[in-house]
């Protein structure tokens, strides 16, 4: 292991005017070296590349994400596309999510949450939430500037703060958006097949039942008398 | 005269300050004002530059070596000082004592004897410099062979004897 | 009182708290701060002689005066030398335990 | 009255009016040089107002950031906003600490650097107190400030203090002796204690355009540049900041400090760091002298505080490049280095006033300080250099 | 200095009683402008030499482990981030090499070229910025820790455009990564690769030649091959007293042995060979980096069959190790078939590199200890977890 097949290199050593090290080379260097940067930082935008924040931003990478947010089509109220089934609260690593689902007098799931809690102050931004999210109904949002002077109200966010129109989604990230908006459709269309295909074949059957009956009817009847 | 009465009161607080302190950092400290004050004195008897002398040599070198030996050594505990005090107090001023009174006893009878010059008087750098070379040169080079020989002589007494790293063999 | 009689005073004054330091004190450190003052007494007469008597044109006064201070300063240098050295081997500054040449 | 009067122009103000109501003499006298002081004292309060921020500019433009710019046009308001920060916070007195001293050392601190800062002539009429010793009037002061260091460490009861404390005082012993033995051979060729006087004899040009500044002899090169890196260490500056050194003792001697009494320090750091720049451009930099013949018509003054500038700028400019020393390589440097070569330039300083400004003081003292320096490359080449270090690749 | 490893583990008790009052204890830390976080050392000073010296950490301690034995394997990856946060990228990797060979998942090409990349890169950042952190040890006021951090940035900002995160990036997936290189992400990358070589080229004149640099690091903090073997150190500290250990051609993961690059070796061990060996390191990488770059492959991210939800592998036990910037990073998992590990640890370069502290900075002076604590490249995210 200690004798490898090795060649030797010289380091990059200090300068050497004609072999001999002046002492003090070494030092006049690093000053060569800052006094380029004090100068060139006046003019090169690559040596100052301070941003001055709440005046100008950086370009947020369209990847960016920060805190999530749930999705609606039209109404936050309705149709949020949030089934309640929990995944994200499972998987969530810091265990910041709390859902309570939704149900109707007969306790019935309305497979929608009546409660969905994320705490800004446990998140960590790490979008496992959205990975995992089997309904499309989570995504990371870009936005930055979270902070507020309400230690616990402001950093709680419930449903009325994390519910997000499609719209916005599709502002954000167009793209995952887009792509995410065409399978939805492409399975709802689906859906919509199917259920047309169901309805069909329910009406055909509810005809081909009734012209059963038609049929039999007599015979009940004939039965019957 | 007033610069005098007041200073002269100054200068012997500040030394009882140095011999009394229990705390031998508060004694250095104490030794430093009274060695400065003496400065302040000498300038305002007119002696200028031994009175800048006297400050820089004193208290820029001989009461920081002090204070900074008092570092090193850091000085066992007070109480035990201060316990000790009666006793030592007792001999220490049946010595002092009769030698003070020999001094005063001079001082008085010198004031009979002696006249005192009373006109401002001052010393120029270049008189000075003029008579420590040409009156006082046997004087100014014994002191600096004795300042040499010293400087060699505190190098070689505050060497370490063999520069030694603990180690873990040691213990 | 004249001037010069307050500064033989005030000498005296100094020279024998000087003493009493150096024959109260055990930390060697101490003893030293005592000797100073006992040589700044002595300082304290010089000048005053030499403002206060007659004129004296080898300056004897300020002279011994320079001469006492750079002796001082050497005296004070090998003396904390060697109470560093003695401070190395005994672990201590205390004169009173310094009694391994008793017998 | 021209501009060149202007830094006297409050005293002579406050004289005339003084003498208007027929005050007495002495009054007069001391009331001119109480408003000289205070002159002296105004200048420098708002330079160190000033340096702190254009120390923070210029660190931050070598480290490529911008530095304070949010208060006021470019930040020249942040001193204001740093005052009223170190003003309204607590002052904080550890349990252990000695009270009194505690409360002394910062004050003691600024005292001895006013003080110094009084006998520096900063033009042709302006000089606070001309001292006929200013020289080692300076130096008498100067030697306060280690005491009292001593004593900010010492009463902080504490013990990253103390250890900056022993720091401070053996740097600042061991660099005061190659500093006052440079300042030594400037007497010696000038012939006088007194500043204004070392100036005076800096006056004219050779050749011409050459200025007869102590700097431009080979003596004076050597000692000038002694005096740089010793000044460096008296003042506390990077890369000799030991006693503060903040990556292995928080802040050395004013770790336990806080508030005013923190804010007193840096100002009497930053005034001591005037003091002695002043100090060395005085001795080696011909003061207030124009450095080219025709320039007259500029008040010395300016000369002086340009400088002073040039020289301050420098020290920033190394804070902001050079890593920190270790304490032992410090003394070793002093001992070794520093006082040897100080010690050279005593005769060569010598030969110089003797010989006066001919081929024969060259010829005598150019090989003679080049001794040191090729001893000290032999030396650095042979022993101290870094050893040329091999890297072996595997593949 | 300790002489050979029979002594490592006896590091003197310090003996108490007349001495004690000469002796200064001082704790350095847990608040202390150079403990590079929240780490204490208890220091016994002889004047200003060190007799004793104990580190003391724990401060930032987060129960990492435990937590993860309680998550799922997924949830523990955004948890890899904070372990070492100067190279969140690398512990994704190694985090994500051990679940692999604990599942046997198969890694897509291009998800290796990425792992490689953003590993390399990673390596950069660490190594960029730890001349700047040892500089500013030795009290540089900061100058190259702000070069180094100008330079990091601009790996950030790569790393923000394809992770979504400057630091925490929790990119590593379970047979590959998250999301596929964005359009015009490797042109830019090159583009940073080439810029690197000449900022490297400003760095060392920087700081190589630098008197001071060299009389505060040469021979400083240095200890015998059989020692650091024996401490268990690896990584750039190991390579600097020269032994030949470096996992990516020890036990090539990944794919690094289709790259040509070599290991620089030191000889002696001391600081400045630590410097010296991560310059080198970083050029090697850069090496890497240009060869991955153009190399690059179509093809999956990840492996089509990965599972996000209900990930369990199958019964048994892995232990995945990579090269990190600081050493040798591992993970060692042991699975029951559930959801969560059953088992979790992790190996951290930091800590372990941090034990042979005391032995490295006995009898020299508190002033090498900032700097033999920088050298030693810690991050208190690893050394507690």
């Amino acid at each position: 292991m200690d004798s490898p097949s090795s060649t030797i290199e010289r380091l990059p050593a200090p300068k050497r005017p004609g072999g001999w090290s002046i002492p003090g080379w070494g030092l006049l260097q690093g000053l060569a070296v800052t006094g380029r940067n004090m100068v060139e930082s006046y003019y090169k935008k690559e040596r100052m590349t301070t941003i001055q924040y709440p005046e100008e931003r950086a370009p947020i990478s369209p990847n960016f994400r920060n805190f999530p947010f749930l999705v609606f089509d039209t109404d936050p109220a309705a149709d949020l596309r949030c089934t309640a089934c929990s995944i994200c609260e499972k998987e969530c690593p810091p265990q910041c999510i709390y859902i309570v689902l939704d149900r109707d007098e007969n306790g019935k799931s309305l497979k929608r949450p009546r409660v969905f809690d994320i705490d800004l102050s446990v998140c960590m931004n790490c979008g496992i939430c959205a990975e995992v999210c089997p309904f499309d109904s989570i995504y990371m949002d870009g936005e930055y500037e979270l902070s507020t002077d309400d230690r616990f109200g402001g950093l709680l966010f419930g449903l009325d703060r994390l519910a997000k129109s499609a719209e916005y989604h599709m502002k954000l990230r167009p793209e995952q958006a887009t792509e995410v908006m065409a399978r939805r459709k492409a399975e709802e269309e689906k859906k919509a097949a199917a259920a047309a295909a169901k309805l069909a074949k329910a009406k055909a059957d509810a005809e081909a039942k009734a012209k059963a009956a038609a049929e039999v009817k007599p015979e009940e009847k004939g039965e019957e008398v | 005269m007033i610069p005098l009465l007041i200073l002269t009161p100054l200068i012997l607080l500040a030394a009882l300050g140095a011999v009394w302190k229990a705390r031998p950092v508060h004694a250095a400290l104490l030794l430093a004002l009274t060695l400065a004050l003496n400065a302040i004195l000498y300038l305002v008897l007119g002696a200028d530059f031994i009175g800048l002398i006297q400050f820089m040599v004193y208290v820029g070198a001989v009461a920081v070596l002090i204070v900074f030996s008092l570092l090193i050594t850091r000085p066992g505990d007070e109480a035990e000082e201060i316990a000790r005090r009666p006793r030592s107090l007792v001999t220490g001023l049946a010595c002092s004592l009769p030698v003070l009174a020999v001094l005063l006893f001079m001082v008085s009878r010198f004031e009979t004897a002696g006249s005192a010059a009373t006109d401002a008087r001052s010393v120029s750098i270049e008189q000075l410099g003029t008579t420590l070379f040409t009156t006082h040169a046997p004087a100014v080079m014994a002191v600096g062979v004795l300042l040499t020989a010293v400087m060699i002589g505190a190098a070689l007494f505050a060497r370490e004897p063999g520069k030694k790293t603990p180690t873990p063999s040691d213990s | 009182m004249t001037p010069l009689a307050m500064l033989l005073t005030l000498s005296s004054l100094m020279f024998t708290l000087g003493l009493l330091a150096v024959l109260t004190r055990r930390n060697a450190i101490l003893v030293l701060v005592g000797i100073e003052l006992m040589l700044n007494a002595a300082n304290i007469n010089f000048i005053g002689f030499w403002r206060y008597g007659p004129t004296d044109p080898a300056l004897t006064g300020p002279m011994f005066v320079l001469f006492s201070i750079a002796i001082a300063a050497a005296e004070a240098a090998v003396g904390l030398a060697i109470i560093l050295m003695v401070f190395r081997h005994t672990r201590s500054t205390d004169l009173n335990k310094l009694d391994s040449l008793h017998g | 009255m021209s501009l060149e009067h202007l830094p006297r122009l409050p005293q002579r103000l406050v004289e005339m009016l003084l003498q208007n109501f027929g005050a007495p003499e002495w009054l007069v006298l001391i009331a001119g040089f109480l408003v000289a002081a205070s002159t002296v004292v105004g200048v420098f309060a708002g330079g160190f107002a000033l340096l702190s921020l254009v120390e923070r500019k210029t660190l931050a433009r070598a480290q490529n950031r911008i530095g304070p710019n949010r208060a006021g046009w470019f930040g020249i308001l942040q001193p204001v906003a740093d005052g009223i920060k170190m003003l309204t916070k607590e002052d904080i007195v550890p349990a252990k600490a000695e009270k009194i001293l505690h409360l002394l050392a910062p004050i003691m601190i600024v005292v001895p650097a006013i003080l110094a800062l009084g006998v520096i002539p900063y033009g042709r009429e302006w000089i606070p107190v001309p001292l006929e010793l200013g020289l080692l009037f300076f130096f008498a002061v100067g030697a306060m400030t280690e005491v009292s260091i001593f004593m900010a460490g010492w009463a902080s009861g504490s013990k990253f203090p103390m250890l900056g404390a022993m720091r401070a005082i053996s740097q600042m012993v061991s660099y005061e002796l190659p500093l006052m033995i440079c300042a030594l051979g400037v007497v010696m060729v000038s012939g006088t204690l007194s500043l204004p006087d070392i100036v005076d004899r800096q006056g004219g040009f050779h050749l011409g355009f050459i200025p007869a500044w102590n700097l431009f002899t080979p003596w004076g090169l050597v000692a000038g540049l002694l005096f740089y890196v010793c000044s460096i260490a008296e003042a506390n500056r990077c890369p000799f900041d030991l006693p503060e050194g903040e990556s292995e003792i928080v802040a050395g001697h004013m770790t336990e400090y806080s508030g005013f009494k923190y804010a007193l320090f840096f100002m009497g750091e930053y005034l001591g760091l005037f003091a002695i720049s002043g100090l060395g451009i005085t001795l080696f930099l011909g003061g207030w002298q124009a450095p080219l013949p025709g320039l007259d018509f500029v008040p010395t003054w300016i000369w002086f505080f340009a400088k002073l500038c040039t020289v301050i700028f420098s020290f920033l400019w190394i804070r902001a490049t050079f890593p920190r020393v270790r304490i032992d390589q410090l003394m070793r440097f002093a001992w070794l280095c520093m006082i040897p070569m100080a010690l050279l330039t005593l005769p060569a300083a010598a030969i110089w006033h003797f010989a006066g400004r001919g081929l024969l003081s060259w010829v005598v003292t150019v090989p003679l300080l080049l001794i040191p320096w090729v001893i000290i490359t032999v030396i650095y080449n042979k022993r101290l250099a870094p050893t040329l270090r091999t890297y072996r690749f595997a593949e | 200095m300790i002489s050979d490893s029979s002594m490592l583990y006896s590091t003197p008790a310090l003996e108490t009683g007349d001495d004690e009052d000469q002796l200064l204890r001082v704790s350095l830390g847990p608040q202390h402008p150079s403990t590079h976080g929240v780490f204490r050392m208890n220091v016994v000073l002889d004047g200003e030499t060190v007799v004793s010296l104990k580190p003391v950490f724990g401060y930032l301690h987060r129960n990492h482990e435990k937590i993860a034995e309680n998550a799922t394997y997924l949830s523990s990856m955004p948890y890899t981030d904070r372990l070492d946060y100067i190279c969140p990228l690398s512990n994704n990797w190694a985090y994500a090499h051990a679940v692999e060979k604990l599942a046997g998942i198969e890694v897509p090409e291009r998800a290796e070229y990425m792992r490689v990349i953003l590993a390399e890169l990673t390596r950069l950042i660490n190594h960029t910025a730890f001349a700047g952190f040892i500089l500013g040890d030795m009290g540089a006021w900061g100058s190259a820790l702000m070069y180094a951090f100008r330079e990091r940035e601009k790996i950030l900002d790569l790393f923000e455009d394809l992770t979504g995160a400057r630091m925490m990036a929790n990119f590593m997936r379970f047979g590959g990564c998250r999301n596929d290189l964005p359009a015009g992400w490797a042109m830019k990358c090159g583009k940073l690769v080439d810029d690197y070589g000449p900022f490297l080229d400003e760095m060392e004149k920087f700081l190589v030649g630098n008197e001071i640099l060299l009389a505060r690091t040469q021979d400083v903090g240095q200890l015998p091959k059989d020692i650091l073997i024996n401490g268990g150190i690896t990584g750039p500290m190991l390579r600097a007293a020269g032994v030949n250990y470096d996992i990516r051609k020890v036990e090539p993961y990944g794919i690094y042995e289709r790259f040509d690059f070599r290991i620089p070796l030191g000889e002696i061990g001391d600081c400045y060979d630590r410097i010296m060996i991560r310059f080198l390191e970083m050029r090697e990488s850069l090496k890497i980096l240009r060869q991955a770059l153009d190399q690059l492959p179509e093809g999956d991210y990840i492996h089509p069959k990965a599972k996000i939800r209900n990930f369990k592998p199958p019964v048994g036990e892995a232990y995945g190790r990579i090269e990190g910037p600081k050493g040798e990073l591992g993970f060692h998992l042991i699975s029951d078939g559930t959801t969560n590990p059953y088992r979790y640890r992790v190996r951290p370069p930091s800590f372990i590199n941090l034990t042979l502290l005391e032995d490295m900075c006995l009898g020299l002076d508190l002033a090498d200890v900032v700097i033999i604590l920088g050298s030693i490249d810690i991050v208190l995210g690893e050394v507690d977890r």
